[in-house]
């Protein structure tokens, strides 16, 4: 019952740590419009953490810069498990229009697996809580996974 | 030190909240949004404009040979790799590519970020071997005649015959020399500004400019 | 003239500690230190001092109550001063020259590193 | 029998009342409410008010990282101690007439004991071997700096009151106080104990470190600072911690300045505590966060001694001089 | 048979408990060349001064007799004293009992904390001399006799502060000192003297008998010089720049005797002059200057060692501020009052002894004790860590260590001190001792950070813990620094309670030698009853069932299953978290660690800062100031 009451309580409270990965803030900005009073994403129990090793979402933004990869993957693996990765805007995805930069190294799947990619350039606030909702129930089920 | 926005405070504990409550109530995005990629394959003519103006590198073309000598040709839209500049669809003449409002792009895999379409298209009309049709050889000749001829001064000649009006080599000439109306459908030169660089005949997709 | 030796304690006590907050070189404060420890010996010897007094040296059959001689506490008070006036002369040179080798200066504006 | 009886009842007062059932439930309801006021009053619609049990099961269901820089045994003691004397105040602070200890501390001991928590979140921080830990916990020590000087003048002034009245000339222990209360009317209704309850009522978030007075867990600035290495169940022991000294310091609010309003009968009395707690919490802790934005650590301690702390000298003096 | 039983008899114990300290000092200095006769000798001189002591715990506190010892039998003749005497009422007896305590344990971690120093030899003897010194001033009946016990132990002071004289400052801070302490034992000379010149006796029973019915301009400037004499020796303000770089430069052992011991018999000193020899505690005024000195020296000090960067010299300032809370509590002149001030006495010599050698096992291992070059030794030394956290906690009066259970009684003291005299002063004193303890607790977080947690600088990863023998000797005070916390009434009852009422009991003391104490000035104690209620014993169980019920739920939520670091080191997961970068060494500054807190009091921060010069002449300059305003002071009130 208690692992029953911890794997319910996963999906419900995931918290959030935002990496920039070279991005040029339009995503950030989006990610924080999604906290405010409009969006309010604290009423489905996302916060954004200020240390990785208190999240269990990670959103990357950004097209993975050579000079920022090292910095990304140290920190994706000193959160704690479960975690989802949730990549934000293209630029994660693919690279965009950098992509073929001699300073880019994404995309980001090619380092790390990739739980849910929220497309958009950048996204409206609605798609980051489909994503974010989305990650949280791949958490939930994660947890569920574990011992 | 002082606290301002107190009465604020105590007032909005009691007034409605603004949220939006998305995920309960749908919301739609503001009009002009450019959202998830449309592809009407059925109105493609696979110019490949698209392609080339892409700034994200998102639109691919891949060509299918079918056993009966016709072509499959497929365009995929990659919606991780969009910047969403709406250039792809403006540069379509055949508006086969649609910006909608619908933002709902996430996705567990890349798989699903795809937008995909094909549509089958006669095989390109080879240089007929001497056994060709003859209706179809004349057709060729045709074209080829009904265009124009080359200048002598070496400056570029439309074939409006075949033109789309799609203003690259508007856009691309050095010079500004040419003017390209879309709704008038006119191609005209300024041969005064002309440097005859070749620019415009190398951009042309319908490749219908012809150097002198 | 008991009363000029007060004053002239007092005076050497003074002009001590005078000398050892006014002056910036080492040892002129060890000499500060020992005209303050003259002045407390004169002091000490005055206080014990009766006119007319004889030395306070007496064999037990000698002494009774018609003896009049100097209070000899004081003496001895005083004799132990001396000696821990030399101490602290001798410490505190020592303790200069130890100054002297470390820091190159006797001049105690430069012996500063403990501060603050 | 008797015995066995008596210590089952002291052991009942431990883990169910005053104690562990009563103040994880109670604190994380309050922490609950507080996020939903302060969300209700930044007009959004805020989380559940079971929010915060959520967060900490899921933080039970995380895997609890120790860095390999880290003081393993007092990384982990840390939290635990923490919550255990947390709770041990709250053992000490009378239900109205009620108290479930009677006799061991005073006021001034519970301003040391409230050191304790504090301490342990110190020494974990600082044994994680994080630098912003270390910065961390620089500005956590400031913020008590800070509050203590209020906090000592608020517990004075209320000795004074108290022990005049009661002809002793002053009294810090927590039930004479609370018994006073029964016979002569809360504290607060006095004139000369209105400053001190409202510096209280200040004293509250920054002890608590909760927004505005939270630099020392500032999460945008220095990675929650103290906190920064936590992770899993230790975190959510961390976090149940601050929701448990929420309920403690209202009550003990409510203990110094709203005593005398129980009615006798104990679950209706622990109800109304909580409903006190809960407006208490409502003023001190949710209008400030909801109204201010995070202060400097320099402001912090300027504000306490300065803003804070004269109302309170203010009520000592007239303590003092009896009114 | 009786001879034997005459030489056993406890009348003769004060002498033995002193001799044997010296006697150890002599043969170490004539048979010392061998290591192990040399620490034979020393152990058995401090075993035999503690063994001695603590059987006079039994006629002298709990009996309640007072000792009166001749030496070579001459006693008084024509109504004064002409022999040297000794006078061992609780009073003394309680410091004995300290100095006799801190010199067992500092002697025990000597002999392996030196062992990489050279001149053990002349180490020894100093140090057997400083503690003789110690334990005859406080055992001693005779003006004189203090003033030399005092000399003494200034000179063994003195010198092993220059003990290593190679290290920084080490020869600095002696000659300072030795400045300064020589100005001040010149004045308890001088005072001495004039009181000899005003009644002709130097015993202190019949000094007391003698002067406060003898008050003149010459007894009350002997008073100040006296005051101020014995200020230097225990370091209160204006004298605490000279704590810091003795306490600072000195071996550890020696730091714990300077701070623990030296400085307690600068109060004792003060506690019997004021309340013995003049018996002018009854007097607000008097009271006022012991609360105002302590209250400045508690304050200013603290805020001193907030900005210092040096473990030992940061140490050495909360002692002059631990001391300044002993004072004021001494100062109050109630019986809560003087009982807390003891208490407290107790307790810094046990919570500052185990600091220091705390700070001599860090500065024996790592070579350093600046706080800036430290780190994260709680792995290397987990043992000291805890030791060092249960004085750092101690003295910053955390329940339930001791420091609380004496703070606790030092506010209630106070502020019923302030309801009783109606003074709104002694009120602000509370508020001063409670803000004093909380920045105690800030210090000891920015050293408990900057030493033994935070992170390991990579030129340590060499450090070990140390050798059994001082871990022991910590583990002793780390043991009574519990016990004195957990046992409160005990502690008041045995030990501060007498003692207390011995200070109030002049006539007793009086009459113990032989004079007639009739027209003692009895100050009146008056009776209290404490104001809040403090049970260590049970608020510890109550939490150590809380302890234990949270750690039974945590372990039955898979609380301990943590995830460890089992390969190598590099695996990212395991590394601080550093805003993604790579894990490497950035230690705090340890001096400006409360920024938040300095910044606001930058002005009287910097004041300090220049106030505090190193100039030898400056602090002369103090001592001469201290000394005009103590005598205006007492030339006025007395």
């Amino acid at each position: 019952m208690f692992k029953k009451l911890i794997e319910e309580s996963t999906g419900r409270s995931p918290w959030l740590f935002h990496i920039n990965a070279g991005s040029c803030n339009g995503c950030d900005i989006e990610l924080v419009s999604v906290l405010t009073p409009r969006y309010d994403a604290e009423r489905l129990g996302f916060k954004l953490a200020g240390s990785p090793r208190h999240a269990d979402i990670v959103v990357v933004t950004g097209p993975v810069t050579k000079q920022s990869l090292p910095r990304v993957l140290r920190t994706i693996s000193q959160v704690p498990e479960p975690r989802c990765i949730v990549t934000m805007g293209s630029c994660p995805q693919s690279g965009n229009v950098f992509r073929g930069s001699y300073s880019v190294a994404g995309p980001l799947s090619k380092y790390v697996p990739v739980d849910v990619d929220v497309a958009g350039c950048a996204p409206k606030p609605e798609a980051v809580i489909d994503g974010l909702a989305l990650a949280a129930k791949i958490l939930k089920e994660k947890r569920g996974r574990m011992k | 030190m002082d606290f301002p926005f107190i009465k604020e405070a105590i007032s909005q504990l009691f007034s409605k909240s603004s949220c939006a409550m998305y995920p309960a109530v749908p919301s739609e995005a503001a009009p002009g949004y450019r959202g998830r990629i449309v592809y009407h394959p059925e109105l493609c003519i696979a110019c490949g404009m698209c392609e080339r103006v892409c700034s994200g590198n998102a639109i691919s073309r891949s060509v299918e040979h079918l056993e009966d000598g016709r072509d499959k040709i497929t365009l995929t839209f990659n919606l991780g790799s969009c910047t969403f500049c709406a250039t792809c669809a403006d540069f379509c003449t055949k508006h086969a590519i649609e910006f909608t409002g619908d933002y709902h792009m996430v996705a567990t895999k890349e798989e699903d970020l795809l937008v995909r379409g094909s549509f089958i298209k006669a095989a390109p009309k080879k240089k007929a071997p001497a056994a060709a049709k003859p209706e179809n050889c004349s057709a060729q000749v045709q074209t080829e005649a009904s265009g124009v001829k080359p200048r002598e001064d070496g400056k570029p000649v439309n074939d409006q015959s075949r033109c789309v009006y799609c203003t690259l080599c508007a856009k691309k000439c050095p010079a500004e020399a040419l003017t390209v109306d879309r709704t008038a459908k006119t191609w005209t030169l300024d041969e005064d500004k002309c440097v005859s660089c070749g620019t415009c005949a190398q951009v042309c997709p319908k490749n219908c400019i012809i150097m002198g | 003239m008991i009363l000029l030796n007060y004053i002239a304690a007092f005076f050497l006590i003074a002009l001590g500690m005078y000398t050892i907050v006014t002056k910036y070189n080492l040892v002129k404060t060890v000499i500060g230190l020992s005209i303050a420890d003259y002045g407390v010996n004169l002091l000490l010897i005055s206080i014990g001092f009766n006119p007319g007094g004889t030395a306070p040296i007496f064999t037990w059959s000698e002494l009774d109550y018609n003896s009049f001689f100097v209070d000899p506490v004081p003496q001895a008070l005083t004799l132990t001063s001396i000696v821990i006036g030399a101490c602290v002369t001798a410490m505190s040179l020592a303790l200069v020259i130890k100054l002297e080798e470390q820091y190159g200066t006797i001049d105690t504006r430069k012996i500063r590193r403990l501060r603050g | 029998m008797t015995v066995i009886l008596e210590a089952l009842r002291y052991l009942g007062y431990v883990l169910v009342f005053p104690g562990f059932l009563f103040c994880f439930l109670a604190g994380m309801l309050l922490c609950g409410i507080d996020r939903k006021l302060v969300a209700k009053m930044q007009k959004r619609v805020g989380p559940p008010i079971l929010q915060p049990f959520y967060d900490f099961f899921k933080l039970c269901g995380k895997e609890t990282i120790v860095p390999a820089a880290a003081e393993r045994i007092s990384f982990m003691l840390a939290p635990l101690l923490g919550l255990a004397a947390l709770v041990v105040i709250q053992l000490f602070i009378p239900v109205f007439s009620f108290t479930a200890f009677y006799g061991m501390a005073d006021i001034i001991v519970i301003l040391y004991l409230l050191l304790i928590p504090a301490i342990s979140i110190i020494m974990g921080g600082a044994a994680s071997g994080s630098p912003y830990a270390g910065v961390g916990l620089s500005r956590e020590m400031v913020t008590i700096i800070s509050c203590e000087l209020p906090l000592v003048l608020v517990l004075l002034a209320v000795a004074k009151t108290v022990g005049s009245a009661m002809g002793t000339g002053l009294c810090f222990s927590l039930s004479d106080i609370a018994e006073y209360q029964e016979i002569n009317g809360s504290l607060i209704t006095r004139i000369s104990m209105l400053p001190a309850a409202a510096a209280m009522l200040l004293v509250i978030p920054g002890e608590t470190g909760s927004h505005p007075f939270d630099t020392a867990e500032a999460e945008t600035e220095i990675c929650e600072g103290l906190l920064a290495e936590y992770s899993g169940a230790a975190l959510g022991v961390f976090k149940l911690s601050h929701a448990v000294k929420m309920l403690t310091l209202s009550s003990l609010f409510a203990a110094l300045f709203l005593g005398g309003l129980g009615t006798g009968i104990l679950v209706l009395d622990a109800l109304l505590l909580f409903l006190l707690c809960a407006g208490i919490t409502a003023v001190s802790i949710s209008l400030v966060h909801a109204v201010t934005a995070r202060l400097k650590i320099e402001q912090i301690f300027k504000f306490y001694w300065t803003v804070v702390s004269l109302p309170a000298l203010l009520s000592l003096v007239l303590a003092w001089y009896g009114l | 048979m009786n001879l034997l039983g005459n030489v056993l008899s406890y009348q003769h114990f004060p002498i033995y408990a002193i001799m044997v300290l010296f006697m150890g000092s002599f043969l170490i200095a004539a048979f010392g060349e061998n290591r192990r006769v040399r620490n034979i000798l020393a152990l058995l001189s401090i075993t035999a001064s503690l063994i001695f002591s603590l059987l006079l715990i039994n006629p002298v506190i709990l009996r309640g007799e007072i000792i009166g010892y001749w030496m070579g039998a001459r006693s008084i003749a024509g109504g004064y004293a002409i022999g040297i005497a000794l006078e061992v009422d609780a009073l003394s007896l309680f410091f004995a009992l300290l100095a006799a305590c801190a010199i067992f344990v500092s002697g025990v971690y000597s002999i392996q904390y030196m062992s990489r120093d050279d001149n053990e030899k002349e180490y020894y003897t100093l140090y057997l001399l400083l503690c003789g010194g110690v334990m005859g001033m406080v055992l001693s009946g005779d003006l004189f006799n203090m003033f030399i016990m005092v000399e003494i132990l200034t000179f063994a002071a003195v010198a092993l502060t220059a003990f290593r004289n190679t290290a920084r400052g080490a020869v600095e801070a002696a000659f300072k000192y030795l400045v300064v302490g020589c100005m001040g034992s010149t004045f308890i000379l001088v005072g001495t003297a004039m009181l000899y010149a005003q009644t002709h006796t130097l015993n202190l029973a019949q000094l007391a008998q003698l002067v406060p019915g003898n008050m003149n301009t010459a007894t009350k400037a002997a008073f100040a010089l006296l005051f101020v004499g014995f200020g230097t020796k225990a370091f209160i303000v204006p004298f605490h720049p000279l704590a810091a770089d003795a306490h600072g430069a000195a071996p550890a052992s020696v730091s714990v005797i300077i701070s623990g011991v030296l400085t307690k018999s600068g109060i004792y000193g003060i506690i019997r002059i004021t309340y013995f020899l003049f018996q002018s505690m009854g007097l607000g005024t008097m009271q006022f200057l012991l609360v105002f000195i302590g209250s400045v020296s508690m304050f200013v000090c603290v805020t001193m060692a907030l900005a210092q960067h040096d473990f030992k010299r940061l140490l050495a300032f909360h002692s002059i501020s631990q001391i300044g809370y002993v004072l004021t509590a001494v100062g109050l002149c109630t019986a809560l009052g003087l009982s807390a001030g003891l208490y407290h006495a107790i307790n810094h010599t046990l919570f500052k002894g185990l600091l220091f050698l705390a700070a001599g096992a860090v500065l024996h291992e790592t070579g350093t004790t600046d706080l800036n070059k430290l780190g994260g030794l709680a792995r290397k030394m987990p043992h000291t860590t805890v030791l060092f956290l249960i004085g750092a906690l101690s003295i910053s009066g955390v329940p339930p260590f001791n420091g609380f259970a004496s703070k606790w009684l030092i506010y209630q003291a106070t502020y019923q001190k302030a309801v009783e005299s109606g003074n709104i002063g002694f009120l602000l004193v509370t508020v001063i001792a409670l803000i004093t303890s909380v920045l105690t607790l800030a210090s000891f977080v920015k050293v408990s950070h900057s030493v033994f947690f935070g992170q390991l600088p990579p030129e340590l990863e060499k450090v070990k813990e140390v050798s059994w023998g001082m871990r022991f000797a910590m583990g002793i005070f780390a043991l009574l620094c519990i016990v004195t916390g957990l046992f409160p009434n005990l502690v008041t009852t045995y030990l501060t309670e007498p003692a207390a009422a011995a200070a109030f009991s002049v006539q007793r003391y009086i009459e113990a030698m032989g004079f007639d104490g009739s027209a003692a000035v009895e100050i009146l104690a008056g009776s209290f009853r404490y104001a809040g209620v403090w049970e260590p014993v049970s608020w510890l169980l109550v939490l150590c069932i809380a302890l234990l019920a949270v750690t039974i739920a945590a372990l039955a939520g898979r609380y301990d299953n943590v995830s460890l670091c089992r390969t190598a080191a590099g695996d990212s997961k395991y590394q601080l978290f550093y805003g993604g970068e790579e894990q490497s060494f950035s230690q705090l500054g340890g001096d400006d660690m409360f920024w938040g807190f300095k910044h606001n009091w930058r002005g009287y921060f910097s004041f300090m800062h220049r106030l505090h010069s190193g100039i030898v002449n400056d602090y002369a300059l103090w001592a001469v100031a201290d000394l005009a305003l103590v005598m205006l002071f007492s030339l006025i009130v007395l």
